[in-house]
């Protein structure tokens, strides 16, 4: 049996991060206290990256995608993006503009396509989720939304013009 | 079509996706040799892995390489095909594809060109339609030579009026006009759509009915014109004119309007001389009228539902039509209920976008009465240039209550990793009170679109934080501890591996 | 079962593989939460994975996990399961087990257990079943108290004969014998083999039927004695007692056969106050005469047959049945032809030797009127504990040449990697002249055997060979020049990738 | 394009090697000449083991799964399992046992189980086929039979002990 170890996680598109705390009691059986609240959690991770999770005897089929320090959770029907970070690594971004939406965000072209439309210009106030670009791509028009409310500093895609997968769009600050 | 009996020895598939993969099923289960035909896109897609034969056409769009005749006939001849199936969509409503495949000897699966010019232009068909006794929307029947005079025209049927490429279909091209002061630069927009879209500015317009529903009727015809209809399918469940779930039977049909609607599109069908399976659309407004739409002179995509229904298999049943043999059928009562849902790779929560990609991980839903009609396989990627539509479920039940909880069960056993999906989407259709109720009509999906997209199961999202930590975990420690990952199963020995291992070298 | 009307609010399965998947399908459908049971072998099986609770009944061997009834009651309790459903094999046929379900308040989905009793012992079944005028195989109803007696029998009756374990099935504990000469030996080997495998070593003989069609009556009854038949199913294919393949109608049943037949088996189930699903499997010799050979009171590995051909959900009637609701069917014909294969993990070749071991990939078959009831996924390791069963395909289609080819069809578009599989096995049944031909008995598949795993089509062996040979050159190539692997696609972006990136860290 | 290339490719269970030339005229595109007859292939491995080959035209779906010098081969319902090697390969071999079914072959149990019953005692002659021993796993019995005509040179097998996965039931030469 080890100790307890802290984790901060934080949900995309979330506020507040959370902090989970895991004590392993024998292989693949832990308690997760999460909000002051315990859980006897059996967890079988399987090759393909999916867990297989008894909750308290409820079964849970999950299924994981790790991008980066992310990683995608699929059960039931949701889909979460989540943030896993030890108390250490968390100590250590403190210092650095990370982990919020705040800052600079690039806007880029999800596929390669065609911008057909760029609905602001430099200077533009916007709201979270406002349209920004439309890019056309599979024989549709994609309208690409603000990520947060700010400031548009800079417009990179020009009407008419193809765009690679990735391509920098236009930046909010 | 060609008249008479032709053998059908081996069929040309002019098509991709799901609905090739549906068509090379039909032809191998009556035992005849298929061809699929390829873009530089689709190398090694399903139904290229899966046909007897496989010819590239040329590069990824579809001008170049699906909807060119030349290439799709040379393969026809050099593979021997002596049939061409067009599936949905490409080449299945061109007439100058039937006539360019009459002219080769080749048998084209569908109606013969005649019954698609009749049914093609929608002005045109409006007309025919009219002539045969088919009540239509008010609207005009001809293009307008000004904008003027259309806009004079939509005063006198009175707005919102909807404007509509006479070449187009898909919902392409379509433009609704709320009041007199937009007419002007809708009418310019639309010609300019249609133009880009289909080659031709021509557009008429049509009365607007307000959240009508869209139900359509299955017919289908030998060459000897028995023609006979095989019950509805209600499709107002659609974004963007684009269908996504459809049922057999409409929750709104009484029996005798079923009569009524069936009797109309056979009615419809014999006007232009149809033969083999078509759809003919209507809208049904409030006080349950219906108007003729337009005909659909191709198998529909959502035509599974029809097949639970009736215990057909509507393609090969197209396929022993154009053989020359009389329809082996006739027009029957629904038999319980069936749903189809089409899943698309794309991302309801940012407005549809397309979402291609390496698809890493796939569990498709099964068990009783539920099928999956698939145009992909793990390990598959998705490319950008095509639909991104990549199967459709369909299931069966008694009733529909129970078919909604079947398709809810089987949504949920959809398991796609890789790319997003609108799995999640389409459950929430299911489960919506409006859905449920069985009284939707196409304004449903953009009035309930914030309510199918933010309903969020706040015990599941604290279950994913749980797997997020342990997979954290078990990183870290194995890590630390570099072993293998830990796991309920033991990875076994060698696959396949042999029962009696020999001391070979 | 306890009469009356029982609400049944959450089941748990007591059973394990696709048939504990299939009930949890059934459940959900029906909108009823699932408990799992599993044993160490199964943390991580797809009934677990699928269930909404899931709770450990011990180690792998099933006397410990799956045979026992303490755990089995105490995880009813712990989830507060109301009902359990105990699917088929394990305690599917055991009354003590439903006497203990009764005493602990908890709802048995099957027949009561005074009904297990009657149809239990093979003996007591054939004394229960002449009392009720129904036909019997000539043989005993004791067991015999002596080889001498029993041997005395044996020539009265006339070889050969056939030994049975009075409390056996599945094929287990059976051994013919041939002459005289070998009686002796044969008994005591059929004594033992009893013993260990039942806890019994009551072995009883019945004359030798030659080749005889093991043909099967589905009955249904509800709490108030409405008993109705659902047809047959022809289960003449069998290797060792186990059928392989299972279809519905039987070729060899002309309607007053079907009649006969459904007649005597609903008196068979009345005559034991019979309720829910059962099966009363028949013998039908040369001439087409009957005989009864035992009842299976429970739900059947190849119910889904029924199920096509019925429209039927077999398992939510059977909870139906238990919440004391009446029959809401009756007996009708056998619409269209459906076909079911078992599909194991084990390798034909090897004397259908059981090949456990990961499953490294996965594609099912699909599409119209196919259907996969499976019980892995694509990374599953099939464990080396339990019946090699992974998967039950099944299909419909409105004839049996017609549901023939499809099965041919669907058995091509099942790839299985990692383990051995009797696929193709399987195929080679469906394609041999006396399955198609329809006439084939229960000597069938061991007359066949050498022509089922011998035919070799050499055009696709010189195709491997060209396959293994890319593969090797591509292989050296990437070694050579340290490169990614050659592929018509390239492996996408991150999958589920975000739409819109920030500049987060 | 590069020159062709030779490899000696054997099936197992069959007597003879067969040459197979292959040329590479561009990504993905070979000629394959076997027993004098040339093929035009155009062959995609896909990522997770499989080739889709199309031959003249002809589309086949080949899984493979490599193990060791060998790779097996699933197409239509056909499983091969194939040996591969290059010419240099084979001549390096050629100072050594292998490469054919001869010499001293060590069969092994395939799976746990219990050894039931053991057919055969050192010293008996063998025929191909005929069975050696019975190992019970999965409820079921399982005749493990010889994969060649030979000698038995030795038993490890006993009865009613349990074995594990490859334990060395006994040798035939």
């Amino acid at each position: 049996m080890n100790g307890s170890k802290r984790y901060v996680t934080r949900v995309r598109g979330a506020r507040e991060s959370v902090p989970v705390d895991i004590a392993e009691q024998d292989e693949g059986n832990y308690v997760l206290t999460v909000r002051g609240r315990p859980h006897t959690v059996d967890a079988r991770v399987l090759d393909h990256g999916a867990v297989s999770l008894l909750v308290d005897g409820r079964s849970y089929d999950v299924e994981l995608d790790e991008s980066g320090d992310e990683v995608q959770v699929l059960v039931g029907f949701e889909l979460l993006t989540v943030d896993v970070a030890d108390e250490r690594a968390v100590s250590l971004r403190a210092g650095t503009a990370g982990f919020s939406v705040s800052g600079k965000v690039v806007v880029t072209a999800p596929m390669p396509g065609k911008v057909v439309r760029v609905l602001v210009a430099p200077g533009a106030q916007v709201t979270e989720g406002q349209g920004l670009v439309v890019v056309e791509a599979m024989k549709m028009e994609n309208e690409l939304k603000s990520p947060k409310a700010g400031t548009v500093i800079a417009v990179f895609a020009k009407e008419g013009s193809a765009v690679e997968a990735n391509a920098k769009l236009l930046t909010v600050e | 079509m060609a008249q008479g009996t032709s053998p059908i020895r081996k069929v040309l598939i002019a098509n991709r996706g799901e609905i090739a993969v549906r068509i090379i099923r039909s032809c191998r289960d009556l035992g005849i040799p298929t061809v699929a035909i390829y873009s530089d896109a689709d190398r090694v897609a399903l139904h290229v892995r899966m046909a007897d034969e496989a010819f590239r056409v040329g590069p990824p769009p579809s001008r170049e390489s699906y909807l060119s005749f030349e290439r799709i006939l040379d393969a026809a001849k050099a593979s021997g095909a002596d049939a061409i199936h067009p599936g949905y969509g490409f080449l299945s409503e061109n007439a100058a594809f039937v006539r360019a495949c009459e002219a080769a000897g080749i048998v084209f699966i569908g109606p013969p060109a005649s019954a698609m010019d009749a049914m093609g232009e929608k002005t045109r068909a409006r007309a025919n339609m009219e002539k045969a006794g088919v009540p239509v929307v008010p609207g005009s029947n001809a293009p307008f030579p000004s904008v003027g005079e259309a806009r004079a025209y939509a005063e006198k049927i009175g707005f919102p009026v909807m404007l509509k490429a006479a070449g187009g279909g898909g919902g392409k091209g379509m433009r609704r006009v709320e009041r007199l002061a937009d007419f002007d630069s809708a009418w310019r927009a639309a010609q300019s759509e249609a133009l880009n879209a289909f080659g031709n500015d021509a557009v008429y317009l049509e009365k607007y009915l307000d959240e009508p529903h869209h139900v359509e009727i299955q017919v289908f015809a030998d060459q000897a014109g028995n023609t006979v209809h095989l019950n509805e399918r209600e499709c107002s469940a659609q974004r963007r004119h684009q269908k996504v779930v459809e049922e057999t039977p409409s929750p709104i049909l009484t029996p005798e309007m079923r009569a009524a609607m069936g009797e109309v599109a056979v009615r419809a069908a014999k006007a232009v001389g149809y033969v083999g399976a078509g759809t003919v659309e209507f809208l049904v407004d409030k006080h349950r009228n219906f108007y003729f739409l337009e005909m659909n002179t191709r198998l529909q995509v959502e035509h599974p539902v029809t097949e639970w229904v009736t215990g057909l298999d509507l393609v090969a049943s197209q396929i022993r039509v154009a053989r020359g043999e009389p329809l082996g059928f006739r027009t029957e009562p629904p038999r319980g209920h069936s749903i189809e849902v089409r899943v698309y790779a794309e991302d309801p929560a940012q407005n549809f976008m397309p979402s291609p990609g390496r698809i890493t991980y796939l569990r498709v839903p099964s068990g009783p009465n539920v099928r999956d009609d698939s145009g992909v396989y793990p390990g598959y990627t998705v490319p950008t240039v095509y639909d991104p539509m990549i199967s459709k479920v369909s299931v069966w039940a008694p009733s529909r209550p129970e078919a909604i909880a079947r398709m809810r069960r089987a949504l949920s056993e959809y398991v796609v990793k890789g790319i997003t999906t609108n799995i999640r989407y389409l459950h929430a259709i299911l489960a919506h009170p409006d859905f449920v109720g069985g009284n939707y009509d196409t304004g449903f999906l953009p009035r309930a679109h914030s309510a199918l997209l933010g309903r969020h199961d706040h015990a599941l999202g604290e279950v994913a934080l749980l797997a997020a930590v342990v997979d954290a975990y078990q990183r870290d420690a194995r890590r630390r501890r570099s072993l293998t990952p830990v796991s309920g199963q033991r990875a076994g020995p060698s696959p396949w591996r042999l029962r009696t291992r020999g001391s070979r070298r």
